[in-house]
């Protein structure tokens, strides 16, 4: 097995997927996300409802979807409605269980900044902002997030909070009453973080072969390490050849960070 | 009593400098005919608002058509960074406003429902809520948490491409809708642009299709692939490479104005545009159909 | 995964005695099976809202199930006087509390959006505010005119009939569609009785259609008819007759009790009530088609 | 022409078509307004737009419906909507025209009860209640209601105010800011009401044949007589034509008061 060869962006996908379970119904961004779950519906969990802040639920994509609203979402779908409906009846009211999170930089409590960086008022990079995400952050069971382990993308204290994570502590959160559970899973390409009891985003899993230095090292804050470290699943051949031959046949989300 | 006229005349009789514009539409059916006729004619001080705006704003921006925007989600959909619209942000160039995806909806949905606004349940991240003053917060007269509050949206024009309307401006559309029913209603007046003008047997044999009913329309324009780069379902589809040519020609202002010499200004209007696209590109953005299932209203 | 059950198993599994609960429709689809089964299985100290009670609840009311009705407007739809909830609440037997029709869709809409409460412009009306002490007022935080306020209507069950629903529960509905969506998405748990069961591929084939998803579904019933004497568009007419006999079957408690045994206690479902009712009232109630225009999503 | 025989269901029906203009959108009830409308559209007021608050925008009823929810106000129609959005985006935005009230009772302001005669804990007669008229008096532009001249439908004061009129003045309606110019005409079968600049229902038509003196002897508040009394025009055969023969041939609501 130890001859398989993967991209940083695969072995994310692949690891993001198993954090799925059979009839979550998912809130799906674009890219990697949208692999990952379907993979996720073509190994373990079948019966996953993929919906789209577009407003599609369920759907089945025949081709690999190139932005969030494209037509091969829609046709064959289980249902179309509205922008306002898919964020009150859908997201504020409970219905999904599964967030997808991205954003340029995620702190220490798991807030996500997609807004600016730089004054918010004179900014140094303006990013796109917040789309759905600071919704989907509050009010989806479990949110997740894929991205490299680097250092700029993990400060200790966002520099503007796009969506909450546990704010300053688990407590914030609590206080402000957000239904969802928050970021419960940060994947990276060296493995992978969860919240301790306070909040605070720890070293929880190793992909093989990656180190707790590594982890550490490209880690904006001083990352904390579980008490048991996970080492996680070897990616495997039909995980791989689903994404490769079935998902992505042309490489366009699988070859970054190859 | 038919409302159907040219999009040349509808964008001059209905869209005045300074409107506040809602070209309406999340990815689906953007209207870029009626774009590309407000930059014709030369239109200033805009504030251009949408949840997501893109290309199109990216290219009335350009063309000195803005002097705001107000949005939830600035990208070139599936492809990256807005470029014009964020360079002329990060220049402090444009002016702009602020929300959630959700934020902006519920302002358009406070608008069309006639409110003078609208609650959102607390997302814990306030940093926007302490950029934008309009976002505010109200106790829950229940006893529950404070709720975040945003004011209604009514602008003075909204601008939806829809697939089939009649001559009054009763419209079908599907696939994602957006927030088209609700920019329609929030707004002043409303320009429908559509891909076919149909009898109104066709709206009545389907009532329940029907988003945007007549009554609220001004101007109803007969606009085959008006939403082309983005799409129309069922009838074409979205024309990812030219999403991902813009994102090469919007790094420099020279090939931005080259685009806008030759296929703004350069045509007439979006017959033109369409036949200057040629046939191997119509080809590559021709579908098959893919049929609903019929119902059965029943003769009563 | 199939929800798809008996709908004396759904009653029996998911309505409990005090439950509120909310059998959704304005004159049209207006779930009669499942209120017969209700009163068949003997639950008691029901809360039965509805913007429009009828005969069903008139009929629920009259056997016993009911404490209370939260409510818009009571009437018999197009013939006149409620009677049995009427004079229940004349002679103090029944609780009741009251809104407008827009403020107890409101209420279902602030449930099903997940939200404590909505507002709504005022009326001038304002004695419906002195005796209902859950209609409240507040500023509007942007200067206008305070607003009024309802707090969200989560029912326990609500009940829910639609033309055709696959197996999970996806439904596509059409014709009035009242609050239906809003009472599935605001009840806790949701009882939907379908005129047809039909394969998931016909519910995909034209998304558009689908107003209440299986994700918010408990239980899925296969009971045609199930909405007589109301109608199911395209399927079958509403039984004008049995509205304007139920005038005069109300009058008296005898005759009410009569009814019941005939028609709720002494049928075993709605099949065997359907056969009862024969073929001339089929044949009566029969229509014939007319269908919608095919629309096309294309193949992508 | 004056041996044209007519009920005081026609008579009234008849002068409310009147008052309806070409490309009004009413908001109709079933039964006598359904009538006036559809009389309406087929004389003077052909792009009448007819809505009902069931959800339905531009209904042409191949049969006279009998209820506001009949499946014949349904086929054929432009639009069919939920009833969230009819009263939000309809009537709360400012899209209707013209609404038909219905109730037990009318003031001298114009406000109705349509709710409860006795206290509203322990009512004597406990009435439907308001239904959509609460909102249909507030937000549409102009309201009519149809109603046999008898004193005990005209008190001085209504006993409970189920929708506003003038309320106690047409200040208080300018207090509470509602769009609406509220209840501008009541067809009755003695002659026509219309508010006067204080918001005071006064006589300002008679019906041909009919005097001050009877409008007076059935109203239960001093009845004010407009400067100008006006008298309606005949009821022509071409208009209980269209009635009698297309649209209630078997006479369900023109018989009454006949």
């Amino acid at each position: 097995m130890k001859d398989i060869k993967y991209s940083s962006a695969e072995l994310m996908i692949i690891n993001a997927a198993r954090l799925l379970r059979d009839s979550d119904v998912v809130f799906v961004g674009v890219g990697q996300p949208n692999l990952a779950c379907n993979l996720a519906k073509r190994t373990h969990a079948p019966n996953l409802v993929m919906i789209y802040e577009a407003g599609v639920i369920g759907a089945e994509p025949e081709r690999l979807p190139l932005s969030i609203g494209d037509p091969t979402l829609v046709s064959g779908s289980l249902s179309v409605v509205s922008m306002y409906d898919i964020f009150s009846n859908y997201l504020q009211r409970g219905n999904v269980d599964v967030g997808f999170m991205g954003g340029a930089q995620i702190d220490k409590y798991g807030n996500i900044n997609a807004t600016v960086i730089g004054g918010y008022d004179h900014p140094k990079v303006r990013l796109p902002g917040s789309g759905g995400s600071q919704e989907i952050a509050a009010w989806a069971n479990r949110c997740y997030i894929m991205t490299p382990h680097q250092k700029r993308r993990f400060p200790e204290k966002v520099e503007f909070m796009t969506s909450a994570g546990f704010i300053g502590g688990r407590g914030d959160r609590d206080a402000a009453g957000l239904r969802g559970r928050g970021m419960v899973g940060v994947v990276t390409d060296i493995g992978m973080m969860e919240p301790d009891e306070s909040g605070e985003m720890i070293l929880t899993a190793l992909h093989p072969g990656k180190t707790v230095d590594e982890a550490k090292a490209n880690t904006g804050w001083d990352l904390k390490v579980a008490g048991q470290i996970r080492v996680t699943e070897l990616v495997s051949k039909k995980e791989l050849k689903i994404l490769r031959e079935e998902l992505d046949p042309t490489g366009i989300y699988l070859k970054s960070n190859a | 009593m038919s409302k159907l006229i040219s999009l040349k005349k509808a964008i001059s009789d209905y869209v005045n400098d300074g409107d506040v514009v809602y070209a309406a539409g999340f990815t689906h059916l953007i209207p870029f005919a009626a774009g590309h006729e407000i930059i014709r004619q030369g239109k200033r001080n805009l504030i251009l608002a949408r949840a997501t705006p893109d290309l199109i704003y990216d290219q009335m921006v350009a063309a000195g058509c803005a002097k705001k925007v107000i949005f939830s989600y600035m990208g070139n959909p599936g492809v990256g960074s807005l470029r014009i619209v964020r360079t002329a942000i990060e220049k402090g160039e444009l002016e702009w406003e602020e929300y959630s995806h959700f934020g902006m909806i519920t302002r358009l949905q406070a608008g069309a429902s006639g409110l003078p606004f609208l609650p959102m349940n607390q997302t814990g991240a306030t940093d926007l809520e302490k950029v934008n003053p309009k976002i505010k917060r109200i106790p829950d007269p229940y006893g529950g948490k404070d709720v975040i509050v945003v004011p209604a949206l009514n602008p003075d024009v909204a601008i939806v491409h829809v697939q089939r309307a009649d001559k009054n401006g009763n419209a079908h559309l599907w696939g994602i809708i957006g927030e088209q029913k609700e920019a329609a209603f929030a707004a002043k007046k409303v320009i429908l642009t559509a891909e076919e003008i149909v009898a109104e047997s066709v709206i009545r044999a389907d009532p329940n299709r029907t988003m945007i009913p007549g009554i609220v329309v001004s101007a109803v324009c007969h606009v085959p692939f008006a939403s082309h780069p983005s799409y129309s379902q069922g009838y074409f589809d979205r024309d990812n490479e030219f999403y991902l040519a813009w994102d090469k020609i919007s790094e420099s202002q020279e090939s931005v104005q080259e685009y806008l010499d030759e296929w703004v200004y350069g045509v007439k209007d979006r017959n033109a545009y369409w036949k200057k696209l040629g046939q191997k590109v119509h080809k590559r953005l021709s579908i098959k159909p893919r049929y609903s299932e019929k119902i059965s209203y029943g003769k009563y």
